[in-house]
């Protein structure tokens, strides 16, 4: 009953404020003015169905956070993935998919899957900085220009193929993160990440600018595909290739990604994240750490820019705005922070998600924006939260077998 | 008149309070002694709802208090002198006195209240119009126990008055607390690591280890039980 | 007796906020083999102090001395943090400090960073040399987790671990740098008596057998009575007193400083 | 390991099979341009131009006996998204394509349309080098391409109005800034004026007062702006208000109606350059009434190109006979077809063939055009 | 020397407008610790409101100064209840959650809204009826100043000092001033806590609206974007002046403004946002807590 009267005056706060954008529709071009009485019907039944939703989701959540404040369970997905061997499985699966898929598949679907694995490359990089280091960027697209425009500038002066191009541009960008990094390392939480936002619009504002260099808003176009000892392939043929590049690109990136995550420095990189002060009493150099969590995160960022001016043959600064920061970002916390497989989901997710929803094309940023809200309140570790490593220690095994 | 029973209270995993029960009658003075670490100031939080037990009971004059929202608390009677004094320190004293009164809607009262603090502390009269953050340690402390006066408590928690101050100025202090308790019949619920000074000034005392308490008595005779020594120096 | 090696000498060190002076000229030596213990009511500065010490605060005034054996003095005022550990100097923390979401191992292995070197290629690349630095890492850090009594928590995160195990662990942490001083600020803090008893046996452990020298910040007397020499007892921002256990029991200023003035009791 | 093999060979065999095999029992036009996002508007009044191009055919008959499908795909002006949206155009069969909006998105989906043999006619992208450039037969457009306004914006300002000295600034989009740039190139090589000023301006910004102030100092006579109505507006509005009397000449994103109703009298007297006035032409006028009634509005920008567009294109699947490449730009090159942009016919770079431009003046709140 | 105060004005026009959005962002940040990046999009929806009041107005055949106020109130009136709903749905349920999650939680609200209000209204520019009565100075004071640039100046002269009494004189200022210095002890003297946050929303959406009104009237043009870069500038301001601080946030934005006015009429207005942002970075450098911020002393 009281859910009830809840429901109600949530639903009269919903028309009420609903009224002036959905009742009204006034053009004031024309001088219309028209009025759609029926939207309120739908707002007040809608929000009165969700509130419902809303309260019985919150007291879910509250009802879980109880029961691991008292003692920790964890999901059976969890469960599974640190299981070892059944990772390594399904990786293998995974890969075979992914190698068979192109075949199985028309090239629409190709191109599609080739966009979401640049994010998924994009979202590791990302992963990097934000989900292992902590340091917050909200100018990482800036990264994935430099690349891009990297490729496409020697390319067109100089022809300088894809192959040439592919760790120039990487390397590139690193350096680019090295110089961004070095004045803002001291810069903590939110003041780097308006700092790295206005980096981000700096970087945009050049492209459009600096026309000698850049070839200003109009943009660079006909930049090579991705050559294969000099075969002609068509369309279908070069999104082939470009997809199995994008394989391995992806594959590779994973194989680092973790190998530094699992690693000496990657240890350090999550340390800093977790406290920062505890960190440098630990010894480790925070600021040769931060530039270097910071570089890195760029180096793939500008791999897989040169991925991307390859596969879109043109770009144009319009490619590299702060919504695509924000979806980079919105990858790595939907799939899970510092979680490599979540990190993949998430680019999945977002991307795919919204190229198959087409038929609700207008709908779905409205629906984009509402999943990242939600996902927050309700899963804010993300779809898959952060798996511990395990350490074997060679001289356990040896005693329990002695003893 | 505030009566704790049997309260459990955690910070996430770990257990502050164990079981802890006390009671403060009305127009007493009752201290909580006890080293560093022992509980204290988690006693008082969860007294006023900042960190509200886990298990137990907490009641005022009889009437449950537990889960209450802070300031449903406040309204309640019982007000809080928070450790480290907590002053505002962009407002000004004045502000900060204002502040204390919030809750009341009574101009007049309010009035009266503050010329009485005024008359308690004069030298918060004459730094009115400073920043409650310029002050010197002293003169916060002052603030504080002046602010907390300004919403008229029935029940006056003290956490650690003595903190930081010089011997002259503790001393001060602790006659004012003890005057406050006689003139305004305030309850007053002391919690010290002063040992000495604390059970001089108060009728009863507990005295806290490890988050539970150890021992409880008169005030005078806990001044000359041995274990609250140890309890302290290690003896 | 012969004169013992001071290992970390402090002298006239003096910490200013604002007009507010935290440490006044505070002078304190720890030598070899010591356990010696920081003691004083709240806010007297301690915490400052260590925190001046190893290098999160830059003192106003005074020097900060370290003499490691068979190696040249270092001051160490203005050195940051992680230069301060790297020359043998590792502290724990009052609030519990440690990396939440990393396992218990992993919080160690954090420790021995500073005493290895693979770089970003050499971990990318994964050699050999590159392995087996890691399994020494995953193998001294698994031994200090056992001196410590948390071996059967290694791939636990830290944050469920209970109260007392967390400051072992930070304890451990600590040690993983090999450092040889070790500044531990209330390290029986929230513990419990039984809990206290073990982390007694352990500092002394530490003192003995590795050969640690120790500095310890504390407020739970009977550990310190039990296991410093020498003490040294702050107030206000001063040292007041220093001297052997029974010394400082004995001391009327530091009773007065504990319990509060006797003199008309 | 070879049984896995031969099932993927027979998995692709009949996927193949089944795509290619399809009888194409309707003409599918493609539609891509910003349907979502901040550039929506320029894109969903050609996208609804085509749909009721559309209806109407398909109510009288279809194109070659057959009902005409549209796929519409959004691509938010972002050549990235262009791309899976040509490809998805491609692969789901599209016979031509109406798009894209924006030069940029254009640019990068053209390959694939090249490749996949598919005639494009965009109602709005101006790029120059898309028709000049020779690297895309199968582009065409309906609408003037920006160095042809830009030198009749420029041969106005210079002959007709006699300014001396000029201002040139443009929003740093790629529409404005090329023909902001063309312009200048025009200025510059007549040798009659010179440019005082050549600066991009930002959208969005809440005034323009700093540039009106600049354009005053460096004492223009007239100011040539390229980019769209929002920041014209603006402009105009604070040249008014800054009692700033200098002649304003844009393009044709400048001109809509929204200029005049947004800016109100600060627009009267502005110049600009526009497809030649086409409410002489019956089909024009059919087309915005088409609109009115299924909409309610008026038609936003690019309507009557898309419009246009879109008759042609499948004027030229009719006129051809059949759907195939060939015959299609074959008969888009030398058929002509009446739109509402007037009879026109494309050229062999795909730049349409009596397409008029004119200069235009706001007066009355109305465009009126210039002879 | 008028091209300097053109520039000036110019600067200061829109330095005022950057000053009350501004302001939202670093009440809400003085008191939560939260970017709420969705607050461009409240001042979008002020816009917006009122244009839908003044568009129906002058359709119907009123006009005037009146009008513009009644569209104003309404635009205050909801754009509050959008910002309390707001912080009610997408910030509440995170207290205490990392901040890295409310961020990504406001950027979605700011997605959200702009689609909404796309979806609800339309992609277009709308014109805003004019409805500030045109009066000319006299040359050359005319190229200087007009009547729209005076009424933004006076209005948020008073809105400022409107604002200022409000925090330093009423009880529930105090109290607000209060929780942001500390938040525990706020509570401790008997203040709903949450009650104060939603009226920081509250407030600030509301000194957002009138920017919202005061820019759709000067510009007369009203689309769902325009909340984006209004946004991020007014938070690059609020962080220039500190965020946290009032005054900081007013001073950071007339800084912004004249910093982008200058640079557009003495260097270029190419640069214009390179020049904005430039600054911002190095301020930070200089002075990590912005121009009045206080740093924060992080306890070990």
């Amino acid at each position: 009953m009281q859910g009830f009267k809840q429901s109600i005056l949530v639903s009269i706060w919903f028309v009420f404020l609903t009224f002036p954008l959905m009742a009204v529709r006034v053009n004031t071009a024309d001088r219309i003015v028209e009025w759609r009485w029926m939207n309120m019907l739908w707002v007040a039944v809608a929000s009165f169905v969700l509130s419902y939703a809303w309260r019985y989701m919150l007291a879910r959540k509250q009802a879980r956070n109880k029961s691991e404040e008292s003692g920790q369970q964890q999901g059976r997905v969890q469960v599974l993935l640190e299981d070892m061997g059944f990772r390594y499985r399904a990786m293998g699966v995974l890969l075979v998919l992914a190698l068979i898929f192109p075949l199985v598949f028309d090239t629409y679907q190709n191109t599609i899957m080739i966009s979401a694995l640049i994010y998924v490359v994009l979202g590791l990089g990302l992963n990097i900085s934000v989900g292992l280091a902590g340091l917050l960027d909200l100018g990482y697209v800036a990264f994935f220009g430099v690349g891009a425009y990297s490729y496409a500038l020697l390319n067109h002066h100089f022809d300088l193929g894809f192959w040439a191009i592919l760790p120039v541009g990487g390397i590139l960008s690193c350096l680019f993160g090295v110089v961004l990094g070095f004045p803002i390392l001291r810069l903590r939480g939110d003041y780097l990440a308006i700092v790295t936002l206005g980096f981000g619009m700096i970087f945009k504002v050049v492209l459009e600018n600096w026309s000698d260099f850049t070839f200003g808003p109009s943009g660079i176009a006909n930049i090579d595909k991705p050559g294969l000892f000099g075969i002609d392939m068509n369309i279908d043929g070069s999104t082939l290739y470009i997809y199995y590049i994008m394989i391995a690109l992806v594959v590779f990136t994973i194989l680092i990604t973790n190998r530094l995550r699992n690693s000496r420095i990657g240890r350090a990189w999550i340390a800093l994240r977790e406290d920062e002060i505890a960190c440098v009493a630990m010894g480790i150099d925070m600021a040769r750490t931060k530039l270097s969590a910071y570089a890195l995160g760029a180096f793939w960022a500008g791999m897989v820019g040169v991925l991307f001016a390859a596969k879109t043959t043109f770009i144009n600064p319009a490619s590299f705005t702060f919504m695509e920061s924000a979806i980079i970002l919105s990858i790595v916390v939907l799939g899970g922070m510092g979680s490599i497989l979540g990190v993949i989901l998430g680019a999945f997710i977002l991307i795919l998600l919204p190229e198959y929803m087409r038929a609700f094309s207008e709908y779905r940023m409205l629906a984009f924006g509402a999943a990242m809200v939600l996902m927050m309140i309700f899963r804010p570790q993300g779809i898959i939260s952060n798996i511990r490593t395990k350490y074997e220690y060679k001289g356990l095994r040896e005693e329990t077998d002695n003893g | 008149m505030l009566k704790i029973n049997n309260i459990q209270t955690y910070y996430g995993n770990i257990q502050a309070l164990k079981d802890v029960s006390l009671e403060v009658k009305e127009g007493e003075i009752v201290t909580l002694i006890g080293a560093n670490g022992a509980g204290k100031t988690t006693t008082l939080m969860s007294i006023c709802g900042i960190t509200p037990p886990r298990t137990g009971d907490i009641t005022l004059d009889g009437d449950s208090i537990t889960g209450l929202s802070a300031e449903k608390i406040v309204q309640q009677g019982i007000v809080q002198v928070p450790e480290g004094r907590r002053i505002f320190p962009d407002m000004t004293v004045f502000e900060n006195l204002e502040m204390g009164a919030f809750l009341r809607t009574n101009k007049q009262l309010v009035q009266q209240d503050l010329n009485y603090v005024m008359t308690l502390f004069p030298i918060l009269e004459k730094r009115k119009n400073q920043l409650g953050g310029t002050l010197s340690g002293g003169e916060q402390q002052m603030l504080a126990i002046s602010r907390a006066l300004m919403a008229r408590p029935r029940v006056l928690l003290l956490d650690e008055p003595s903190l930081g101050l010089a011997p002259l100025i503790i001393k001060q202090i602790f006659d004012i607390i003890k005057q406050i308790n006689k003139e305004s019949n305030t309850t007053i619920f002391l919690v010290e690591q002063n040992a000495n000074q604390a059970l001089k000034l108060a009728d009863r005392g507990y005295v806290m280890e490890n988050g539970a308490i150890t021992l409880v008595d008169d005030a005078d005779r806990l001044l000359e039980n041995d274990d609250v020594r140890k309890a302290y120096l290690g003896l | 007796m012969a004169e013992k090696h001071k290992l970390l000498e402090v002298k006239g060190l003096t910490m200013d906020f604002g007009g507010l002076r935290a440490v006044d000229s505070v002078s304190l030596d720890v030598c070899e083999g010591e356990i010696a213990a920081l003691i004083g009511p709240n806010g007297a500065g301690k915490t400052t102090f260590f925190n001046c010490v190893t290098g999160i605060y830059t003192p106003t005034k005074g020097d900060i001395l370290l003499h490691p054996k068979g190696l040249d003095t270092r001051r160490l005022n203005g050195l940051k943090p992680n230069r301060v550990t790297e020359m043998g100097l590792a502290r724990t923390f009052q609030n519990i400090r440690l990396f939440a979401d990393m396992t218990v191992l992993e919080n160690v292995m954090i420790g021995r960073h500073c005493r290895t070197k693979s770089g970003i290629f050499r971990s990318i690349l994964r050699s050999k040399g590159v392995r087996q630095e890691e399994q020494e890492i995953v193998e001294v850090s698994y031994q200090l987790l056992k001196k410590v009594g948390l071996a059967d928590f290694a791939n636990e995160f830290a944050k469920n671990l209970p109260y007392g195990a967390q400051r072992r662990l930070e304890i451990a942490r600590a040690m993983a740098t090999d450092p040889f001083l070790l500044l531990l600020d209330e390290p029986a803090a929230g513990m419990n008596p039984q809990e206290t008893a073990e982390l007694d046996q352990l500092i002394c452990k530490i003192s003995e057998q590795d050969r640690i020298a120790i500095l310890l910040i504390e407020h739970d007397m009977k550990l310190v009575m039990n296991i410093s020499n020498p003490i040294y007892v702050m107030e206000y921002g001063k040292k007041i007193a220093e001297g052997s256990p029974q010394q400082i029991k004995d001391n009327p200023k530091v009773i007065e400083a504990y319990l509060g003035e006797e003199t008309d009791a | 390991m070879k049984r896995i093999h031969a099932l993927l060979t027979a998995v692709t065999l009949v996927l193949g099979v089944a795509t290619g095999g399809f009888a194409a029992d309707t003409i599918k036009l493609g539609v891509a341009g910003p349907h979502s996002g901040d550039l929506a508007p320029y894109g969903i009044p050609a996208m609804k131009a085509a749909q009721l191009v559309v209806k109407k055919i398909n109510a009288t008959g279809g194109v070659l006996g057959k009902q005409v499908e549209l796929l519409i795909q959004d691509d938010q002006c972002k050549p990235e998204i262009a791309t899976n949206t040509a490809t998805k155009l491609v692969t789901e069969g599209a016979d031509v394509v109406l798009g894209h909006i924006c030069s940029g998105a254009t640019k990068a989906a053209l390959g694939i349309y090249k490749d996949a043999k598919v005639p494009v006619m965009s109602p709005s992208a101006t790029n120059p080098p898309l028709t000049q450039s020779g690297d895309y037969p199968n582009f065409f457009r309906t609408i003037a391409s920006d160095d042809m306004q830009a030198k009749m914006a420029v041969d106005f300002a210079i002959n007709t109005l006699g300014v001396k000295k000029i201002a040139v600034l443009h929003d740093k989009g790629d529409y404005g800034k090329g023909f902001a740039e063309f312009a200048k190139k025009f200025i510059e090589e007549s040798g009659k004026a010179e440019v005082v000023l050549f600066e991009g301006i930002t959208p969005g910004a809440i005034n323009y007062d700093s540039i009106v102030g600049k354009i005053r100092r460096d004492k223009a006579e007239a100011l040539v702006f390229g980019g769209y109505h929002p920041e014209a507006s603006k402009l105009v509005s604070s040249m008014k208000r800054k009692r700033l009397k200098v002649a304003f000449i844009s393009d044709d994103g400048v001109k809509d109606d929204s200029f005049v109703k947004v800016a109100g009298v600060a627009a009267e007297g502005a110049y600009m350059t526009g497809p030649r006035d086409l409410s002489s032409i019956p089909l024009n006028a059919t087309a915005t009434s088409e609109f009115k009634t299924e909409y309610g509005t008026d038609p936003g920008a690019f309507f009557q190109e898309g419009y246009s567009a879109a008759l042609a294109l499948l004027n030229a699947i009719e006129q051809a006979g059949s759907t195939d490449y060939d015959a299609v730009v074959k008969a888009l090159q030398t058929k002509y077809v009446e739109t509402p942009v007037g009879t026109i016919k494309f050229d062999d770079r795909g730049d349409a063939e009596g397409v008029g431009f004119s200069v235009y003046q706001v007066e009355n709140g109305n465009f009126k055009e210039l002879k | 020397m008028d091209y300097f105060l053109e520039l000036f004005l110019g600067g200061l026009t829109r330095g005022s407008i950057y000053a009350l959005i501004a302001l939202g962002y670093t009440m809400v940040y003085g008191i939560i610790q939260l970017i709420n990046f969705a607050h461009g999009e409240i001042y979008m929806i002020g816009a917006f409101v009122a244009l839908i009041v003044a568009g129906i107005c002058t359709i119907y055949g009123f006009a005037g100064i009146s009008v513009l106020v009644l569209a104003a109130i309404a635009a205050i009136i909801y754009a509050s209840a959008y910002g309390y709903t707001l912080e009610k749905i997408a910030y509440r349920p995170l207290r205490g959650a990392p901040r890295l999650s409310q961020l990504i939680s406001a950027i979605g609200m700011s997605i959200f809204l702009q689609n909404y209000v796309l979806l609800a209204q339309t992609p277009d520019f709308l014109p805003f009826p004019s409805l500030i009565p045109e009066f000319a100075f006299m040359e050359p004071v005319a190229h200087i100043v007009g009547s729209s640039e005076l009424v933004i100046l006076m209005t948020t002269v008073i809105t400022m000092i409107l604002l200022t009494l409000l925090i330093k004189k009423t009880k529930i200022g105090k109290a607000m001033r209060a929780t942001q210095q500390d938040m525990s002890m706020a509570r401790l003297v008997g203040i709903n806590v949450d009650r104060i946050i939603s009226l920081t929303f509250v407030i600030g959406s509301a000194l957002a609206a009138i920017g919202g009104v005061l820019v759709a009237s000067y510009i007369g043009q009203v689309n769902f974007y325009i909340g984006f870069l209004a946004g991020v500038k007014a938070f690059t301001a609020a962080v220039l002046g500190g965020i946290g601080s009032v005054p900081g946030a007013v001073l950071g934005g007339l800084v912004l403004g004249w910093t982008e006015s200058f640079a557009a009429g003495y260097v270029s207005s190419d640069y214009e946002d390179v020049f904005a942002f430039g600054l911002l970075v190095l301020i930070l450098i200089l002075r990590p807590a912005g121009l009045l911020g206080k740093a924060r002393k992080q306890k070990v």
